[in-house]
């Protein structure tokens, strides 16, 4: 038989006996995990699988789901590519998951919101937060990351609250950071202030005396930083070292305890955007030392979140009382404000966040701390 | 700051960006040379030597502290440690190779680099490692001019490493044995060079130098991950290649320059820090176009 | 003695000087699916200089590339001293003594003349010898002293034959491969060259000479082998080959 | 020397020489079809497997068998660069980019028809194989990869900087096309579509390849100057195959965009042009079955591992090493002459 048949027929096998295998009624409760695992992004899509399990593996320790069904999660791996990413939507979809949790980088994250939505499947978004996604949304899916906007305008006036009068905003090129820092730029000149150096690193470039240069040349009072801890920490590392006396803050993709590990004592007094997570509401502590105990790191900038987003589609499937897509999708829609790990959720008609509730943090004796001014 | 100390101080980061890059393209510059490869798994082997390095400091700085001085031990370590790893991979992906088409070989590479960096993620978990040392943030300043201590002594040390590398390869036989071998390998087995031996030697050294970078990296930045590996490693191949790819003196030219690109080229007038990249990418595109074989290589008939 | 042999197989013959000091039997090889020899059996004996003649593609440099280990031998011997040499590796063999000096000389382009005499003496660990042998081959060669710093690629082709020739002396070897040292030469440099051969072979060096100047090869060879389509078809004592021109006509076709 | 002897091989190991390979058990399985007759046979059974499977099998196996007919298009692609004219490229994401970002920007922002933006789309990509193929004819193999990849990250980087190509978030909502009332949508119709781009690229390779344009590659590609000495314009011809590996990869572009209608600068990484040029090389540069089925096995092997999660692609990784080495000129080589 010619090779090629062979692969086709192999395949059609392969996934005929997927889906054969698919979910008796009374089965485990299978849950999607869609998050890139490999790639230069595995480091965010695995903290987010870790917090989505270790939220399974509590449900399934208090007598799981329905009358005692368990929940099994199987990982959808999009390696942050929109081609890789509708392959494990399809994948995920056919192996006739209850609801997928997860969702890292907006431009894989758009093109599974229909094959989710053809399938009927809920889909809760923990971390792209792209308003791109929002129109894309066929009605399926609910986002707990809020978006943009929010976190530009509680930087707004805390950089107003500082009496800062120019920023440097610097982003890493991908579409979160770019987004939050194109928005932040138009707030800020919006209200009359100067944008001193609007810059941007590659991902994984480790120097950036060049960039921190041209801020300190640029005159800068303050530096945003947009985007994630990792080259985050750096960055900060770099602005001290090179003596910038400045106010630095970093977006909600930088609040991670892993930041002091790279930053060090450089992060003292750095300022970060979050919503009120981890330290500050008991169940978060109990999280973040589970999280500590089990995967033998600090919870990532999204793994409350994606706790959180396993939680929440728990609860849905608890309310509807079945696996039924529509009556979980429902159920998700009409949360109502309960508080979870990362704060109260409920949606707009949009199936956004509805609540804005950014608060300030502070690096203060290598940790965050709650900011009031 | 004046545009003069702006100038100096874009000039000093540039050399520092470009040691780095220097180092790593001599490992490039050096394999490619013995046997026309472009070792694409090259960056990884960074990526690896700062793991390595990161694993001899948490060795020996309960004796000898996590300064300078246990880093440069660490960084002995990590050399022979990746130099070994260097010379397995030679024999075990690519020696068998050197009959097959010289993309296959390409190819080869490219699956050794994901297989490194695979590893890499499944053994670290994807983490970013903090590489803590002891060293200060201390520096000189000369007016606006900053120049940190760690600056000069990693620009010192790529110095060394590399006038060291330039002397083993034009004075003592051994050398002279390896560029013997990038010209004629039959001429040299004839002459009684084992020529499977210098291709090991190479690869030793070539990944003995990645390692030391990689190594100097962690330390200087403080963190390392799974990743790092892919972007210098493009930028070292692109430095390689416009020093004249297979010339040695010509990788540690193309490496400053190149690091001397980025540095200014980050603060070009009327464009932002974006479009960064494009223009270093132009640039290399303009050299080739106007120099085929790059700054110093030699023009030479080649086949895929 | 003139034989004319038809069986690949038959055993050199003939009462030669010395011992033999390179043997080959029966030798086989390919390029790919082509048979370049199909089996060559030859013997060189000690302090001889022995020539193998024969015309374009009929497997002369294949032969002395069997022996020193650039082609495989696919079947068949080669011996040094007694020993079996047909499965090592080339640089191996060339540590055994056995110095192939290739056609086309095959200077180190980029290296300096001295540094492509000294790469000659790779094998030999004692430096106090390599310089030793430096000097012996630039007072045999004095042009490559005067040009010991040039690039050894830039030289004119009889210079070349001779940095050649003086990097497989750097090798103090028992045993030279000369190939073709005479192509491309003014006729000046080859009464040179083969006046060096003849003073190599008198100071003690045993010599195999492919020659596809038949007479040239004659005059200088104690012995003969005359090879066609990768087989020997005539071997015998040099002087009395040089007697017959009809022999050398018929089976070498070229004359000077 | 001995003019007509066959080449010394110089660069290979000195064990290789003088073994000779049996033929490939699927070079014989392909001879087996030599009759056009029998030919003809397979390639309907191929194709009414290729009809049949979306009725027999998942949606999953739809998808990725989509994905794997669009790489068929681009490997089929990039093999004319790389196969026919022995030209490296590293940056052949750049051509599948420019195809999809003309068709994103000309129908979702300017309202054009899908259909009448194809022309454009396919002027662009020519014209950006006219540039990146100018400068780079005088090079070496090479510089030659360094040039194709630093092209690829210049028009990754333009993607990713400008407005008009949406930033780093890139274009959404790219409205599916309709074809004479049938609105192509589900994921069984860009199915179909692919099997026909999947069909034309097979066929147009071969016409190619059995074409003078073809021929004149193939003379480039073994001794350039021996084929400008026969009158073969060097410069035209290798300019030719840029162009041409630019308008498969554009047509691969132009259909992935109205796919995912949604698209950005991450699906047009070097990463990507790594992938196809793997896919090419490992199924064997300029067989077409062969690079066919080096394109199956770079969709379909990372997929088929998926149960492995983390560790998926360290063994497709490991797979890979083991395939080149026990096959180094890919699993179904050319033939050599």
């Amino acid at each position: 038989m010619n090779k090629f048949l062979k692969l086709v027929t192999a395949t059609t096998v392969l996934s005929l006996a997927a889906g054969s295998m698919a979910m008796a009624q009374e089965g485990p409760i299978v849950i999607g995990v869609q998050a890139p695992t490999t790639g230069s992004e595995a480091t965010y899509g695995k903290d987010m699988f870790n917090a989505i399990s270790l939220a399974a593996d509590e449900i399934n320790a208090d007598g799981g789901l329905l009358d005692g069904r368990q929940i099994e999660l199987i990982s959808g791996d999009t390696a942050c590519d929109p081609q890789q990413s509708v392959n494990a939507a399809s994948r995920l979809a056919s192996q006739e998951v209850v609801g997928v949790v997860g969702g890292y980088c907006s431009g894989a994250t758009q093109p599974t919101l229909k094959t989710y939505g053809d399938a009927n499947i809920p889909f809760v978004i923990v971390a792209a937060n792209s308003t791109q996604l929002i129109p894309a949304n066929p009605g399926n899916a609910v986002m707990i990351n809020s978006t943009g906007d929010d976190q530009a305008k509680t930087a707004l006036d805390f950089f107003e609250g500082k009496g800062i009068e120019k920023l440097a905003i610097v982003n890493q090129g991908d579409a979160y950071s770019q987004d939050l820092a194109n928005l932040t730029r138009d707030a800020w000149t919006g209200a009359g202030h100067t944008v001193s150096a609007f810059e941007y690193v590659n991902k994984g470039e480790q120097d950036f005396s060049a960039l921190v240069n041209k801020i300190r040349g640029s005159g800068a009072e303050a530096v945003f930083w947009t985007a994630y801890y990792a080259d985050g920490g750096l960055l900060i590392r770099q602005l001290r070292q090179r003596g910038f006396q400045g106010t630095i803050a970093v977006g909600d993709g930088s609040n991670s305890p892993e930041l002091f590990n790279i930053a060090g004592k450089a992060a003292e007094g750095v300022f970060a955007f979050s919503n009120p997570t981890a330290d500050f509401l008991p169940a978060a502590k109990q999280f973040a030392s589970d999280y500590q105990s089990k995967f033998g790191n600090a919870p990532g900038p999204y793994a409350p979140l994606a706790y959180d987003g396993m939680q929440l589609m728990a609860w849905a499937i608890d309310k509807a009382g079945s696996t039924d897509g529509d009556a979980i999708i429902k159920a998700l829609n009409s949360a109502d404000g309960q508080e979870w790990l990362a704060g109260p959720i409920s949606f707009t008609p949009q199936h956004t966040l509805a609540r804005s509730n950014f608060v300030v943090l502070e690096g203060q004796g290598g940790k965050w701390t709650r900011y009031e001014k | 700051m004046t545009w003069y100390d702006s100038f100096l101080q874009q000039l000093v980061d540039g050399l520092v960006l470009g040691s780095f890059y220097a180092l790593v393209a001599l490992g490039y510059t050096m394999v490619f040379g013995v046997i026309k490869l472009l070792n694409f798994a090259h960056g990884d082997l960074y990526m690896t030597g700062a793991f390595a390095g990161f694993g001899g400091l948490s060795l020996v700085s309960g004796f000898l502290g996590a300064g300078w001085l246990g880093i440069f031990v660490a960084m002995l370590l990590a050399m022979l440690a990746v130099g070994c790893l260097g010379v397995v991979i030679e024999r075990v992906a690519y020696h068998p190779m050197l009959g097959a088409p010289r993309l296959s070989i390409l190819i080869t590479a490219l699956a050794v680099s994901l297989v490194l960096q695979n590893a890499a993620l499944a053994l670290t978990g994807g983490q970013y490692t903090a590489f803590s040392t002891d060293l200060g943030f201390g520096g000189i300043s000369l007016g606006n001019l900053f120049l940190s201590y760690n600056q000069i002594v990693l620009v010192a040390a790529a110095a060394v490493l590399m006038i060291a590398l330039e002397l083993f390869v034009s004075k003592t036989l051994y050398g002279r044995a390896m560029r013997a071998v990038s010209i004629d390998k039959d001429m040299c087995r004839m002459m009684g060079i084992n020529v499977s031996a210098v291709i090991a030697v190479t690869f030793f050294i070539g990944s003995g130098l990645a390692a030391a970078a990689g190594t100097m990296a962690g330390a200087y930045y403080g963190s390392i991950w799974y990743f790092m590996g892919f972007l210098i490693g493009l930028k070292a191949f692109t430095a390689a290649v416009i020093g004249g790819i297979g010339s040695i003196t010509g990788a540690m030219l193309g490496g400053l320059i190149l690091g001397l690109l980025e540095s200014f080229g980050t603060h070009i007038p009327f464009i932002g820090s974006e479009w960064k990249d494009v223009f270093t990418f132009s640039i290399l595109i303009l050299v080739l176009v106007f120099k085929p074989t790059g700054l110093l290589g030699k023009s030479e008939v080649e086949r895929m | 003695m003139i034989q004319t042999i038809d069986q690949t197989d038959a055993p050199a013959v003939g009462s030669r000087p010395g011992k033999v000091r390179l043997g080959i039997r029966d030798v086989e090889a390919f390029y790919g699916q082509i048979q370049a020899l199909r089996g060559v059996s030859l013997d060189v004996h000690e302090g001889e200089i022995v020539t193998l003649l024969g015309s374009n593609g009929a497997g002369k440099s294949t032969t002395l590339k069997t022996i020193s280990g650039l082609v495989r031998v696919q079947r068949g011997e080669v011996q040094l001293e007694g020993e079996s040499i047909a499965r090592l590796a080339a640089h191996e063999i060339a540590r055994r003594g056995v110095v192939h000096v290739p056609e086309g000389r095959r200077i180190l382009r980029g290296l300096t003349v001295k540094e492509n005499l000294e790469l000659g003496a790779f094998t030999v660990k004692d430096s106090g010898l390599r310089r030793q042998r430096l000097d012996e081959v630039y007072a045999l060669f004095p042009i490559l002293h005067e040009r010991r710093h040039q690039d050894g690629s830039l030289l004119s082709g009889g210079q070349q034959q001779m940095l050649a020739m003086g990097r497989a002396l750097m090798h103090g070897p028992s045993v030279m491969l000369l190939d073709e040292p005479s192509m491309g030469l003014a006729p000046k440099l080859v009464t040179d060259i083969m006046r060096i051969i003849k003073r190599l072979n008198e100071a003690g060096t045993t010599i195999l000479l492919v020659e596809q100047n038949a007479r040239l090869g004659l005059r200088l060879a104690h012995y003969a082998y005359v090879i066609e389509n990768g087989e020997i078809r005539m071997q015998g004592a040099a002087a009395e080959l040089r007697q017959d021109e009809s022999i050398v006509k018929a089976y070498l076709g070229v004359g000077e | 020397m001995d003019k007509h002897s066959p080449p010394t091989p110089t660069d290979v190991d000195e064990h290789d020489a003088g073994r000779a390979k049996p033929r490939h058990p699927l070079q014989k399985l392909y001879a087996a079809f030599e009759s056009p007759g029998r030919r003809r046979a397979l390639h309907l059974t191929i194709l009414a497997i290729l009809i049949v499977t979306p009725w027999i099998s998942s949606q999953y196996t739809t998808v990725i068998l989509t994905n794997a007919l669009l790489y068929v298009v681009l490997c089929l692609g990039l093999n004319v660069v790389v196969g026919y004219a022995g030209l490296l490229d590293l940056g052949y994401a750049a051509f599948f980019a420019v195809g999809a970002y003309t068709v994103g920007i000309l129908t979702q922002q300017f309202g054009v028809n899908f259909w009448a933006a194809i022309p454009f789309a396919l002027m662009a990509a020519a014209l950006a194989g006219v540039i990146i193929g100018g400068p780079t004819l005088r090079l070496r193999s090479d510089y030659l990869a360094i040039v194709t990849l630093g092209f690829g990250e210049i028009v990754r980087f333009t993607a990713r900087n400008l407005e008009i190509t949406g930033g780093a978030s890139g274009l959404s909502h790219i409205p599916e096309p309709s074809l004479f009332g049938w609105h192509i949508d589900s994921s069984i119709d860009f199915y179909y579509v692919f099997v026909v781009l999947a069909v034309l690229a097979y066929i147009a390779s071969q016409r190619l390849f059995d074409s003078r344009l073809g021929r004149a590659w193939l003379y480039v590609r073994h001794d350039e100057d021996a084929a400008e000495a026969m009158g073969i314009n060097r410069v035209a011809t290798k300019l030719a195959a840029y162009v041409t590996g630019a308008i498969f990869g554009a047509i691969g572009g132009i259909f992935f965009s109205v796919n995912l209608g949604a698209i950005s600068p991450e699906s047009f990484s070097f990463q990507q042009s790594v992938l196809i040029l793997l896919a090419v090389v490992l199924g064997g540069m300029g067989k077409i079955p062969g690079v066919i089925l080096g394109a199956f096995i770079v969709v379909l092997g990372p997929e088929l591992l998926r149960d492995f999660g983390t560790l998926r692609l360290l063994i497709f990784a490991v797979l890979l090493l083991l395939i080149m080495l026990f096959r180094p000129s890919g699993i179904w080589p050319e033939k050599r002459s």
